[in-house]
């Protein structure tokens, strides 16, 4: 199992799924349509480490956190 | 140092206490830089989320950039509500010579608003909304819909 | 503003009152340049002639230009002797962004770097010595001696 | 008559002088051995303003100021 997060204004609570790379968290995230519309662009960390690619092997207890457009300061 | 308080910034309080941090170490110039929530289209005030895991990583490697050019950063963030003409943000450079301390304050606040994972709120009415048109979209962004092309 | 004070400057207070003097006028960006003098080459203190009536022309006419971009400049700055590891000169912008106030602090610091009528001494065993080699030549020097070609 | 300040390290009082213009002034302080060796290094203003010419005339109570090499901060 990994834990999915969703950052600041995605407002929605954690999930956990079965998954072993980027790749099948993306296809899986992809059937909910109120999700689609935030992955069009959010940043995606895997264990706290933002990635640039979906070629990225997960193991259990990785976690994998969408990051929307932000603005600090 | 990275620090993240809840509201608005005690500003003096903050800025005295880095000045005196640095005081006997021989730095020559000290610059700071103060972000202070505008009065305007009716906010009340400004709310932030943090995502301190990301934002901590990205701060050391700015400090470990700073060291290399002989300088030192200070960070402070709101997290949660800060209101119309309160301070959300300070940034600090410490530097034996001033050229690196102006570039440096420049560069940091600039990459500060383009990476760090902090999201920002406009406070209308009690009402909290992602201001979405005044957000950056982090590299990388769009991956799991594309894919990677 | 342009404050001269005598000896050191007391940053956390001036700090402090330049702060409170912009809280109500919605700017959003804030940033301050402390100059701290450096332990350096047995050094004690650095001292300070000012000439004033051309130091506060040159600041008027910076104020002006930061007028144009919506901005606000203050700076202070020490007459007589500063002791290592004290402050003799700190500057300020305000203004509603960022940009211009990362911009306006460099070039006015970079400014008075090269024009305004100040002197400056090493303190060595309570002897006062111009530091030449660290001073610049103002536009036009040397006109008395070589008239204008 | 003319008043003729040197600042900073110079360290020299106030002189009073007849000049009509700044060249007379020019001429007269080159007589002073201690002081040719600022006037290479020193900026000029005629009552507060700096100038970059020779070519300027004075009047009964103006003040010429020599301004030698500066550093602020």
């Amino acid at each position: 199992m990994v834990r999915i997060e969703f950052l600041g204004p995605i407002g929605k609570g954690p999930m956990q799924m079965e998954a072993k790379n980027l790749k099948e968290v993306a296809k899986e995230l992809q059937k909910d349509k109120e999700l689609r519309k935030w992955l069009g662009e959010c940043a995606v960390a895997v264990n706290d480490q933002l990635v640039q690619s979906l070629d990225i092997e997960l193991k259990e207890g990785d976690k994998v956190t969408l990051l929307p457009p932000v603005c600090g300061g | 140092m990275l620090e993240l308080y809840p509201g608005q910034l005690d500003v003096d309080k903050i800025f005295s206490r880095w000045r005196k941090w640095g005081e006997d170490k021989n730095y020559g110039a000290f610059i700071t830089f103060v972000g202070t929530v505008r009065a305007e289209d009716k906010i009340e005030a400004l709310s932030f989320d943090v995502y301190e895991p990301i934002l901590a990583k990205w701060f050391e490697e700015w400090q470990e950039r700073a060291q290399k050019r002989g300088a030192h950063l200070m960070m402070a963030h709101s997290i949660g509500n800060v209101p119309v003409h309160t301070s959300s943000y300070m940034a600090a450079v410490f530097s034996p010579k001033r050229r690196v301390a102006l570039e440096l304050i420049d560069e940091f606040v600039e990459d500060f608003k383009a990476n760090a994972p902090i999201w920002k709120y406009d406070v209308i009415a009690g009402e909290r909304r992602y201001a979405r048109e005044r957000s950056q979209k982090l590299k990388g962004s769009g991956l799991l819909l594309d894919g990677d092309q």
